[in-house]
């Protein structure tokens, strides 16, 4: 069963130097709270695997937390590059950074499988690009039916999944709704999880029959932080801080002004720093 | 009205659109080419964002792929896998729009890396949905604004497949969808040439010329034998596009 | 985009003699009223695919519409045996039914690869039992990183799909919730697809935002028929009618008592014999 | 208050359940003994039937593994192909009950089919989940009445695999998981020998003489060296159980 804990507890015993995580979120629910709590505690040598490594990975590189990055596309999106992201890839700062990317497609499969407790994950792609030249991990199986080649990927299985949900009831069960992405594969395909949520409530009352939810006994510990999605967005509650992502380009171009950044917005702020940006439920996002 | 090269772009891609396309839409100018169609002469036109929204209607264009507006107007929306599983490699989309940093004669194209990809001059995104979108949609329609260090003679890295190095390349690697079929950009339009399968310029936007558009691209640039002159954007559709990026403007706070 | 027809024009479209058709529904939402029509309409030599083939197919069975049965349970769930199946195996009445068996994991798998376009499924299992002695569609894959061999069934991709769901607006969008089963897999893995329905509203009004809806273009044709499911149910409309279940085990056991009931309740009737099952919308099932 | 050899069973599969469990719950006496243990020492006991219902608390047994009962009271409901994929295979289940037509002495199952499986005597209904149950769940607890035609020497048809010819089976297939731990019948209760994983009687029912269970078996039983009879129900477990039933006939209109 998931325990509730604080945000500094649950990266305490979630997070593992050395780990492979996955903080996942597609734009929507980044667990950016969380993101800065590893920071803080100044988490090193992570594998940091995400689809879409934006903002969250960008301070968690560039403040040396990562030696390797899995994913498949690592821009800001709407918006131009990841400089910390590139300045390790390119410059080797603030240390080499090891890659091995895939396409969106392998990565949703391979968080599928992985999910799904099965060594590797099968689809169709990969087809006449060069990617499999520099991904050895990229490999085929022959259809035992029609003969058909199709590419394979490993399964993702992380030492840790982090998300970011909208609400948690009393018996710690985790509901999302809205884009959601592949965090439920993501948690389910982890060893341990923890999820950061918007709102505890004391039970989800009326829901759609198939609504997404994870059973508290999938997830290993729960931290209750509003707010904790932004500059993402956490849908019913708050909107997307296009602007935050706009301003990052500037913030983030240069070593200097990333180090100040960080040191005055991470190091020098706990957890609550995100509770201003939480909305109640329903009235920021209509 | 006039117009600026990037509405054109955005307008003669939209004009290629119809009622009955489902298109996997990707940011940017294609995102606004969509939702022009169906803000005009498509109303019906399906749109899905690989963010997991099923037949979205945003009144604003959204910032990035997984906006709320994307899920706050769409049928519903279904989890990443699902997306890549039931619906793109299920073969339901008519139509995948791409861009890209670089493209070549064969409209393969780069977002991956410049320069050697274990020590990378520029590092780009990387592909993102891209090479699945390239392989499993019906056709491609590729947007870019051109500039001879984005069409290019040689490809560093070939992020998404388009016709390899001619006519057939497809087939032999067991694909059976038609690949890229156009390439909108902000001085023409082009399309394979069906003997080779190398892109030629079937049509100039208004006002650009055979040079213009020759400098603006790094091989030899094949031009049809019936080359035409792209119709100039009308009033509606400059007033549509123009209204959605102003309500999109207002929305975000910011240029969009 | 999917057409709105009658249940007697949509069975005559969708459903053709010779087809591999799934009418799937688990234990909810079976589309009984489609299956009488295609007895009424002597539909010949079909596939019958089903994981749980209970009374609609041990109907469709024993009136001779069936020459292959692809399935993983074939019993009347909590009451017994099927005797028109049974019959038809045991003693071919009335003819010879080829059976492809399987388990409900390498079913569901094999549905879900269909609806991925993919042409076979992987999964763990089969292990240690008979089933791949007598069923050649039983294969094996290598996991191409750790060296597992792994279970393979074909993809499920059949010629039609016929379900019934709770409801569509309009657009032709359909809506279903509940136990959700296999039937949207099945539509999309389907060529073609016929969906009966308990309504038709404008449109769907507020709902949960990752709601079980197949897109009007994924599906063929709908058909208006209220009550369709009995004596399945349809969640929030009408109840399972566990009496007739128990109840077929006496009509289907003798030849004679079960084309009596045929010929009284399915050729001497209309699709509108289900209208007497149907109840308002969250009235009959609260 | 005497008890039926069926109660008996029910309650001595319940007693065998925590409140930590993660159930697969089939149809019937599992279904019986599951919800009995929810009911009384189990509160917390979580219970998934495969129609895709998790954490579902019924307050009648359902009649099918799908019943709108089931749905209306779980947690949340998940398509099936995700269950087998995500719950089943993702070994997330603790325990898996089981019954069958037929078991043999290593605790291996048919309801397959009596007879050449081409031409059968009797045709069974099948699998259904039951051979990835068996081999995906942590350990499987089997509940079946005795009787020689069921507990029989030699099995025409391994539908579900226990512990193969005898201990170390399952490890050479590759399986990491227990297999059947307890059989739980009218009569006794048995598990497999740690040496050879044959199954023997651990504990008589009341009353109940180790004639009686050899009468019901078609292989020479082995009798558990420190053999104990089964705690006689409850009055609060006989109440709880017959409240359910009483619940569950009114539901229904059926005897269940």
């Amino acid at each position: 069963m998931a325990k509730f804990v604080s945000l500094q507890e649950g990266i305490e015993e979630v997070l593992r130097d050395g780990d492979q995580v996955s903080m996942e979120g597609f734009t929507h629910l980044i667990p950016h709270a969380a993101g800065h709590e590893a920071i803080r505690q100044g988490r090193k040598r992570l594998t940091l695997i995400r689809m879409t490594p934006d903002l969250i990975y960008d301070q968690m590189i560039g403040t040396g937390c990562a030696e390797k990055l899995i994913f498949s596309w690592g821009g800001n999106p709407g918006v131009g590059s990841l400089h910390r992201l590139r300045d390790a890839i390119e410059n080797g700062w603030p240390h080499r950074l090891e890659i091995e990317e895939h396409s969106h497609a392998a990565m949703a499969n391979a968080y599928e499988a992985g999910a799904a407790n099965l060594p590797f994950a099968v689809f169709r792609g990969y087809k006449g690009v060069d990617l499999p030249k520099v991904n050895p991990n990229i490999r085929s199986v022959t259809c035992p039916y029609t003969g058909e080649v199709l590419a394979t990927v490993p399964a993702l299985r992380p030492d840790a999944a982090v998300i970011h949900a909208l609400r948690a009831d009393r018996e710690g069960n985790v509901l999302l709704e809205g884009i959601v992405g592949v965090q439920k594969e993501a948690v389910l395909a982890a060893k341990r999880s923890l999820v950061t949520v918007e709102e505890i409530v004391e039970d989800f009352g009326p829901r759609n029959a198939n609504a997404v939810i994870l059973p508290s006994w999938t997830v290993t510990a729960i931290a209750h932080v509003p707010g904790g999605a932004y500059p993402s967005y956490a849908h019913g509650y708050y909107k997307r801080a296009n602007e935050f992502y706009i301003g990052w380009d500037k913030i983030a171009r240069e070593r200097d002004s990333f180090l100040s950044w960080i040191k005055a917005n991470v190091l020098e702020k706990g957890p609550d720093a995100f509770a201003q940006y939480a909305r109640p439920r329903r009235q920021a996002a209509e | 009205m006039s117009h600026t090269p990037t509405e054109m772009m955005t307008i003669a891609a939209s004009r290629l659109l119809t009622n009955d396309d489902i298109c996997f839409v990707g940011i940017g100018a294609p995102s606004a080419a969509c939702n022009l169609a169906r803000l005009t002469h498509a109303p019906g036109i399906t749109l899905i964002y690989e963010s997991g929204t099923l037949s979205t209607r945003p009144s604003v264009l959204p910032l990035s792929i997984g906006d709320g507006e994307l899920c706050d107007t769409a049928l519903t929306t279904v989890p990443v896998p699902e997306m890549f599983r039931y619906w793109l490699q299920g073969g339901r989309i008519t139509i995948g729009f791409l861009g890209g940093a670089q493209i070549d004669r064969f409209a393969n194209l780069n977002t991956t890396v410049v320069g050697d990809y274990d020590a990378p001059k520029v590092r780009l995104p990387g592909g993102g949905g891209a090479p699945e979108i390239a392989s499993n949609c019906g056709q491609i329609f590729i947007t870019m604004a051109m500039g001879s260090r984005a069409f290019v003679e040689t490809l560093p890295f070939i992020t998404s497949f388009g016709h390899g190095t001619g006519k057939g390349d497809r087939e032999k690697l067991g694909l059976r969808t038609k690949g890229p079929t156009r390439v909108i950009t902000d001085l023409c339009v082009m399309a394979p040439d069906p003997e080779t399968a190398e892109l030629s310029v079937i049509s100039l936007h208004p006002g650009v010329t055979r040079e213009q558009v020759q400098a603006g691209c790094g091989w030899p640039l094949r031009f049809a034998a019936d080359l035409t002159e792209t119709p100039a954007p009308s009033a509606e559709e400059l007033e549509v596009l123009r209204g959605l990026h102003a309500r999109t403007r207002q929305a975000h706070g910011v240029a969009a």
